[in-house]
């Protein structure tokens, strides 16, 4: 149920990050950032590999905090919480802010097994039947009921490439978070796969906010309202998706989109 | 009630508790699991614990309070002739034993209840009565034990009952709470999950409390040695020479030495075979091959160590002779007896085949395969694969097992007191009859000399310093393995 | 671009001298001596699970050849009149069983003659042809079945130890010069027994099932009790061991902070593991014996002075395998909003299985045949004289194990309780191995690689 | 607790283990429970203090000390009730087809074995490696002997009746003091033994002894007289200064190497431990430890003065009193 | 030493498939794959996911041995020699056929190592010096030089998934195989990274045989010279790269290309 704060807040952002900065060790991977994460919208984060993308992304649902040498400092705040707050439980954050990881890592377990997985551990289904249906209609949605359909008992390992991050899509849908951070979802997934991911992101950005990592500016224009363009570790410019790709402020931004760049 | 049902109400009322605390949770969320904080199971759970928890608590408490109250205030009745005779402590003992035949006799029927509690001395021979019921007493009942015998029963039997009030009512009062507090935002993984999360430290402080207790255990007794012997001589003497007239010279040297050679050399066989034993049957063997062969060489650390050290005095030392001894193939006489470090390291080394292979087979196994893929995709060869990336990912497992082996090494006897000899010796030929550390220590503590003199009391000197030798050995290889550790994936 | 330049680039690559177009048939000199490094590899590997399966076959042998002959006894056939008047008056004596003993030799002398065997032996002499525990066996079943005196009842008694070893060859007549216990005319009564079908050799249940005797009577002593003592242990080491060792190594690996604390504790496991047993016995007798006041030589001193052995065995191995396991498993789990705890337990703890189950396997082995730490706390000696009447009584009455009676029976003088122990042995390698094959089975099913 | 719960000397074992076993078989009590250990885990035990959760018998093949009765008088045990059971004769014993060991002395073990010897009326370090070396009545074969490790009790009586009397009677005690020696030093001196491999110490027990001397035709080694009786068809014994070693030689005192064997009873533990009292007597009743008891069968020399331990028993008669 | 019928064949194939089969288990995951790929080409292979395109590219230097349950049919030949004939060392195979693999999966070991492992084991450096330069010209063809020059004794696991699959890619040139397969090279990198790796691509064709695995039609078009469409197993149509894109002549192809699938 939301309240009459987080209702207000809804219009404005979802997420706020404000000075956030992460270190690996001595290494300085993300600088100052802050940005504010509008709910009910798709914002796509850009940039060049290395450039700290994944990072942040890892930050919005403390996944950062399973890498020893990883260090966060600043503020976040999700529905005006701020995850970083000692009272703060990972695990719920992280059953509302859902993850799809940049490299396919499904369970060794069976196809059914790693979409129920959450279903189960969250409660979402009362009976085998309904877990039947949550883990169908995960798949369907992530373009891979047909595919999957006839060997939901052999093990997820033993999927392609492309079949892989799309079972791990189901996987994170399936618990049906307010947040999906989703990291390059459809880079192992031809065309009309990524369609469908596509149309899954424009299908879901009606009720949850989603956060996507991509290197296809195509993408980016195609599915997202708000774009965030990283470098070096530096947010440097975000904005509505059109205003950036046909009206960058910052002349990095612009040599980036138009492929100029480095 | 008696503790077996006491437990079995505390069962029944956490089966009671997970049923209750699962059912109110789905019941405020009108069956929609969906709504609650955790799983409707983490509810169930959670009225569990606090179900027995404090229950069991207080009970492990009562049990440990109960005799020492009743024992107090039943010995009071014991006159000082009667403890002075022997000790309270016998005498209570002695009350206990009959107040137990009191018991058996009257559930039995042979005494009624009251015959039981009222029963004097005068009237019956309670000894014999008792013995009837299978209870066996050492000397005739006094009437002031019976007496006694007799309070206790009813001091007991009123304990029981409380006990089992407090017990159960406890139960309730934990259930009744949690049930009560039960509602769709409580945390109950959470709590479930600190739960468990302290179940696992109380696990992990054993470790460390273990090491506390052998600390403790040696320490008094070392402290005792040192006080009648010179840490000076027994940390840098040269000789070992314990002798039951006392003069006994303890030196530790030597079989330090002896141990750390003895282990060096049944590692030297033990690694390299089992290492390669376990990467073959990882990496080259057919499942059907590996299912056989690893279980089989499991079987060489199930054999008896006895039978390692015949193996040791019968076998391999005159082979050893054969070949170094005098008259031997090699015509040169270095070994002047079958027993020596050699042999008894090159049989230790085969028990210990097991520990490297078994375990750094799991390890190899557990690497991903994608690290294969890449290297074979490379032109790399099996072995080079294994070698260059699979070991060292596997590294810190590996060197656990290692680690495993060589303490097994070092805590080993009966091959070493077959194989190596009794006789302390500083000696770099490995053909020589040496001793070690832990043989020390057995024949020490088993052996027949005075238990406050010296001879006795330097195996507890013995296992301190061991403990403190390892404990550097071991720090080391942590360091050794923080530094080349390589995290995959 | 077109077929015509890419034949232009090939002219190219023909010009370049690096482009050797080598046949993947025929090996260039490196390849060869990689090959020959990789045949050479493979092959150490088998070389070294040779050596390891020809030294346990050659120990398998040793164990067999010494110790099948424990599986035989050689029994006499007696019909022993049971004599109200005789048995009351035995039954006054201090030494009770020495009266039946004359009783026995009475009938047996009596079954020798019915038989047409006669010997210049006296009956002092021909005691000796019987397990001193003979005469216990025939008092035993008078006290069990008192309505049977007055009646003629026949009795399978134990041959002496020297009589079963001649029936198996151990003992011959040249070994018997010395001898104090037997003469050479002990074996031609023998021989003649064995013609009559009085004296037969068959298989030994209760060498497997009975329980320890006495120095002075091998023949009768079996391993049954201490086995059942074993058994006790080892379901106390395997009830503790497995769950606190897990649940020590996982809050170790995966919760506990990374700090010097945390190092001084993982040090200290590996440092257990290197303390020797007796040490670990030094321990229990001080803290469960003097401390906590369990009663000695129970088993359930035993198995909690093994469990603490066991630990740093099973915690070693655990958290290599806990570390094996690649890190992106674990994020998946949390990814989707697992707790760590259920990450740990539905998906890092099954991978780890295996070299949990490899752990258990090596650390019961261990505890199994150990016996250094159950002298101090009085399990090794003469003990398990009884079997124990109830599963409480499992726990706490004195018992011994069976290493520990391998052990006693190696060291006492008689040459029948040699053979025992290797028959004790064999029974020690059946148990463990029944032990193992759950463990075995569960670690194949867990058996993958992904 | 049902049990009489004894501990202590593993020499002792055997024989308590007899009579134990005979103990359960013939009368209502359990049979007692004997542990193995060694005399001083035994005694140290027996010491821990009284109650129930201590034993109530110590073995040891050897008398108890006055620092161990200090020691135990501290942790409450006062009264102890001290129990001589017989003697171990302890014998030296040969491979059977072996070189003929037939008869020794003393002061052949003192030259065979001593790191020092007398030669020529000087102290030298010992220079003989062959048996016929140090005496021509020996067989000709390398010295090879097999003595108990320091741990064994057996070792202190070697020590005493074999290598100190052998100093003695060689002289080499006499020329060590007169080369300026203490006299305590002197007879430490006579009691050590060489360190080059012609003696190897035994930790183990006899059945090694025995394992070795199979393995090594040359070698002779100390056993327990009830060990050889048992080993006849692998071993052969030799006699001592003139004396064949029996247990009718060493019960009249003229095999010169034996020891007394004891158990200790905790008086406290009398009438409260059910069967203790009955255990005592019944090991040493005439028809358990006496010369035709199942105990001298097994090979214990059974003590001349039986009756006066009997007596001992009844009265509960305690060290000191 | 090229025989006269091995550089006959090279003017016409390199690697020349014929009615291959591969399963998985009971899975038929390749049907009846016949191919010639020409040599110092770029030949792409597009498809929808799960079609078998890395399955058929790992037969072709054997990296399929390594799949316990995967079993293949049919003749694979280079350079004329049959690549599952026994007395084949798939060793020397793979170092004349290199990979790059889908997931990147570079070695728990420093950035360095990755690189300079293949040429360790072939022994293409006679000492540390020439090593080096094989190591930095690999990086720099990989377009990773920049962002690893500072960094090479660093584990290659701690990179951000571009990256690792840039290391992957020089790990895979470092050894200079004749051929390379490449699966999917570009899926994680940004449109710049891409370029760079698809002139490395262009510049390896040369003197090297190319196979990649794209999902970017606009990539194969950009790259190769020849295209290969896969679709559930089958080899639905091959051709040069115009001509698949212009004029297919399945309808399945023409369906694919145009998005229209499924
Ligand atoms: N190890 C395996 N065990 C069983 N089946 C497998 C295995 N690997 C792949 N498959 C199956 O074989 C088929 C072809 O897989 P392959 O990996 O070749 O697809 P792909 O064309 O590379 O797809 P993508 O573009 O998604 O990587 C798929 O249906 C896949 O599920
Ligand atoms: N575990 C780690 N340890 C150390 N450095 C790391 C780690 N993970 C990432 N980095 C470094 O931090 C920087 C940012 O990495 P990040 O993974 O966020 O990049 P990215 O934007 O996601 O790139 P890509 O598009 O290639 O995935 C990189 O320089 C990377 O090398
Ligand atoms: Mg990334
Ligand atoms: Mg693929």
């Amino acid at each position: 149920m939301p309240t009459i704060e987080q209702a207000n807040n809804m219009s404005q952002s979802k997420i706020s990050a404000g000075n956030v900065q992460v270190y690996y060790g001595d290494t300085h991977a993300i600088k100052d950032v802050s940005i504010e994460i509008r709910p009910q919208s798709v914002t796509a984060f850009i940039g060049p590999s290395g450039c700290g993308k994944s990072t942040f992304l890892r930050c919005l649902n403390r996944m950062n905090d399973t890498i020893a040498s990883s260090r966060v400092e600043g503020r976040i705040e999700i529905d005006g919480e701020n995850i970083y707050d000692p009272r703060v439980d990972p695990v719920r954050l992280r059953a509302k802010v859902g993850m799809v990881f940049q490299k396919p890592n499904p369970f060794p377990k069976s196809i059914y097994d790693n979409v129920a997985y959450g279903a189960r551990i969250h409660g979402l289904a009362r009976n085998k039947a309904e877990l039947d249906d949550i883990v169908a209609s995960s798949l369907q949605k992530a373009g891979l009921w047909e595919e999957a359909k006839d060997r939901l008992d052999e093990p997820g390992t033993g999927m392609s490439g492309g079949q892989q991050q799309r079972l791990c899509i189901a996987r994170a849908i399936a618990v049906s978070p307010e947040v999906i951070l989703m990291d390059e979802p459809c880079s192992a997934l031809d065309p009309i796969a990524t369609a469908k991911v596509e149309e899954l992101i424009d299908e879901l950005r009606e009720n949850f906010t989603i956060v996507i990592v991509t290197h296809s500016m195509q993408q980016a224009a195609r599915v997202s309202q708000r774009t965030a363009f990283f470098h070096l570790g530096v947010l440097v410019e975000e904005g509505l998706t059109q205003d950036i790709f046909t009206n960058p402020k910052d002349k990095r931004t612009q040599d980036y989109i138009t492929g100029r760049f480095g | 009630m008696s503790l077996p049902l006491v437990s079995a109400v505390l069962l029944v009322l956490a089966v009671a508790g997970y049923i209750f605390g699962r059912g109110k949770a789905l019941k405020t969320v009108g069956g929609d699991s969906r709504r609650l904080h955790s799983l409707s199971g983490y509810y169930g759970w959670n009225a569990v614990v606090w179900t027995l928890a404090p229950s069991l608590l207080l009970l492990v408490i009562w049990l440990l309070l109960q005799p020492i109250v009743i024992n107090g205030s039943v010995s009071s009745m014991i006159s000082e002739e009667t403890a002075a005779g022997s000790s309270l402590d016998l005498v209570m003992s002695d009350v206990v034993r009959i107040a137990e035949g009191l018991d058996l006799a009257a559930t039995q029927g042979v005494m009624s209840a009251e015959d039981a509690s009222s029963i004097r001395i005068e009237l019956t021979d309670v000894r014999d009565r008792l013995g009837d019921v299978g209870v066996a007493l050492g000397s005739d009942v006094t009437a002031e034990t019976l007496r006694a015998a007799q309070a206790y029963r009813e001091i007991s039997a009123t304990g029981y009952l409380l006990r089992s009030v407090v017990v159960i009512g406890a139960a309730l009062l934990g259930l009744v709470l949690a049930v009560v507090r039960t509602n769709p935002e409580f945390r109950a993984r959470n709590a479930v999950e600190s739960v468990v999360r302290w179940i696992l430290i109380a696990a992990a402080s054993i470790a460390v409390l273990t090491t506390l207790g052998i600390v403790l255990s040696l320490i008094f007794n070392t402290v005792e040695f040192f006080r009648i012997y010179p840490a000076s001589e027994f940390f840098f003497g040269l000789t070992w020479a314990p002798s039951f007239g006392g003069g006994s010279v303890l030196g530790i040297l030597p079989l330090i030495w002896a141990t750390l050679y003895i282990s060096l050399i049944a590692l030297a066989v033990a690694v390299p075979i089992g290492l390669f034993a376990a990467i073959y049957l990882s990496e080259y063997a057919t499942p059907h091959v590996r299912a056989v062969a690893k279980p089989l060489l499991e079987i060489l650390a199930g054999i008896p160590t006895i039978v390692y050290g015949l193996f040791a005095l019968l076998t391999v030392g005159p082979l050893l002779m054969n070949v170094f001894g005098s008259g031997g193939a090699l015509g040169v006489n270095w070994m002047s007896g079958a027993s020596s470090v050699l042999t008894a390291g090159m049989v230790m080394g085969i028990m210990l085949i097991p520990f490297v292979s078994s375990l750094s087979d799991d390890i190899i196994n557990a690497v991903p395969q994608a690290m294969r893929d890449g290297s074979l995709g490379l032109g790399a060869t099996h072995s080079e694969t294994v070698k260059q990336v699979i070991l060292p990912a596997a590294l810190p497992g590996i060197v656990g097992a290692i680690l495993l082996a060589a303490s097994r090494a070092i805590g080993e006897t009966m091959i070493v007191v077959l194989g190596a000899g009794a006789a302390a010796r500083l000696s770099v030929n490995p053909l020589e009859a040496m001793t070690t550390v832990t043989a020390k220590i057995v024949s020490q503590l088993t052996g027949d000399a005075d238990f406050a003199s010296p001879e006795a009391l330097v195996a507890f000197a013995l296992g301190m310093t061991l403990f403190v030798v390892t404990l550097g050995l071991n720090i080391i290889a942590l360091y050794i393995v923080r530094k080349y550790r390589e995290q995959y994936d | 671009m077109t077929d015509t330049t890419l034949a232009q680039q090939s002219d190219t690559s023909h010009a370049s001298p690096e482009r050797t177009v080598f046949s993947i048939l025929e090996g260039d000199a490196l390849t060869r001596k990689r090959n020959a490094a990789e045949a050479r590899f493979k092959l150490y590997g088998i070389i070294a699970i040779g050596i390891g399966l020809f030294f346990l076959v050659a120990l398998l042998w040793a164990i067999l050849s010494n110790g099948l002959g424990a599986f035989t006894q050689t029994f006499v056939k007696v019909e022993v009149p049971l004599n109200q008047q005789q048995i009351e008056e035995a039954e006054k004596s201090v030494v009770k069983t020495s009266k039946y003993r004359a009783i026995l030799i009475e009938a047996f002398e009596n079954d020798l003659s019915a038989a047409n065997i006669s010997t210049g032996i006296s009956a002092k002499d021909l005691e000796k042809l019987f397990s001193s525990g003979a005469a216990a066996t025939i008092r035993d079943h008078v006290l069990a079945h008192p309505d049977s005196i007055g009646s003629t009842v026949g009795f399978d008694l134990i041959a002496s130890s020297r009589v079963d070893g001649y029936m198996k060859g151990r003992v011959d007549r040249d070994d018997l010069a010395q001898d104090k216990n037997l003469d050479a005319a002990h074996l031609d009564l023998a021989d003649q027994l064995q013609a009559a079908g009085i004296l037969e050799k068959r298989f030994n249940w209760e060498f497997v099932f009975g329980t320890d005797a006495s120095d002075s009577r091998p023949e009768q002593a079996g391993i049954g009790a201490s086995m059942v003592g074993s058994l006790f242990m080892m379901l106390v080491v395997l009830v503790l061991s497995l769950p606190i060792g897990v649940a020590a190594s996982i809050y170790l690996e995966e919760f506990a902070p990374q700090n010097r604390f945390t190092d001084l504790i993982e040090v200290n496991i590996s440092n257990l593991a290197a303390v020797p047993s007796i040490v670990f016995g030094i321990l229990g007798l001080a803290v469960f014996i003097q401390f906590m006041h369990l009663p000695q030589s129970a088993p359930l001193v035993g198995g909690l002075v093994l469990t603490l052995m066991t630990l740093p065995t099973i915690i070693i191995s655990t958290r290599a395998s806990l570390k094996a396991v690649p890190p992106s498993i674990r994020d998946a789990a949390l990814g989707i909003g697992a707790s760590k705890m259920q990450s740990i337990f539905h998906h890092v703890l099954p991978l780890a299985m295996p070299g949990i189950l490899t752990g258990t396997i090596i650390g019961l082995a261990q505890a199994l045949g150990e016996t250094a730490p159950l002298l101090l706390i009085g399990m090794v000696g003469f003990i398990a004289s009884n079997f124990p009447d109830g599963v409480a009584a499992g726990f706490l009455s004195p018992n011994s194990a069976m290493p520990a009676q391998i052990y006693e029976w190696a060291k006492r003088a008689d040459p029948a309780f040699y053979e025992r122990a290797w028959g004790g042995i064999i029974v020690l390698l059946v148990f463990l191995m029944a032990m193992n094959i759950i463990a075995i089975i569960l670690r194949r099913r867990f058996e993958r690689r992904w | 607790r049902d049990q009489v719960q004894i501990a202590g000397s593993s020499t002792v074992l055997p024989y308590a283990s007899i009579v134990a076993e005979a103990f359960g078989e013939n009368t209502e009590f359990p049979t007692p429970v004997v542990e193995s250990g060694g005399s001083s885990a035994g005694l140290k035990k027996f010491c821990t203090g009284v109650g129930e959760n201590t034993i109530d018998i110590a073995n040891a093949s050897r008398a108890i000390r006055e620092k161990e009765i200090a020691a135990c008088a501290e942790a409450g045990v006062k009264d102890i009730i001290e129990v001589r059971i017989g003697y171990d004769g302890i014998v030296f014993a040969s491979q059977k087809d072996g070189p003929a060991f037939d008869a020794f002395n003393q002061v052949q073990w003192f030259n065979a074995l001593s790191p020092k010897v007398l030669k020529d009326g000087e102290l030298v370090d010992n220079p003989y490696t062959k048996w016929s070396e140090v005496d021509s009545s020996l067989p000709d074969v390398e010295i090879a002997a097999f003595i108990p490790g320091t741990k064994h009790g057996t070792r202190e009586v070697f020590e005493e009746k074999v290598l100190a009397v052998g100093c003695e009677e060689s002289g080499a005690l006499k020329a060590m003091i007169d080369s300026g020696m203490s006299e305590d030093d002197a007879e430490d001196a006579c009691i050590a033994v060489r360190t080059d491999g012609k003696s190897v110490d035994i930790d183990g027990d006899y059945t090694e002894t025995l394992a070795r001397i199979d393995s090594n035709p040359n070698g002779i080694g100390v056993f327990g007289l009830a060990f050889y009786e048992n080993n006849t068809d692998k071993l052969k014994v030799a006699n001592m200064a003139g004396v064949a070693p029996s247990t009718e030689t060493i019960a009249s005192g003229e095999y010169p190497v034996s020891r007394p064997l004891f158990f200790y009873i905790k008086k406290a533990h009398i009438g409260v431990i059910p069967g203790l009292q009955e255990y005592a007597q019944f090991f040493v009743s005439d028809e358990i430890a006496g010369p035709d008891g199942p105990l001298a069968q097994y090979g214990l020399v059974s003590d001349p003065e039986l009756a006066a331990t009997q007596a001992k028993i009844e009265a509960a008669e305690t060290i000191g009193n």
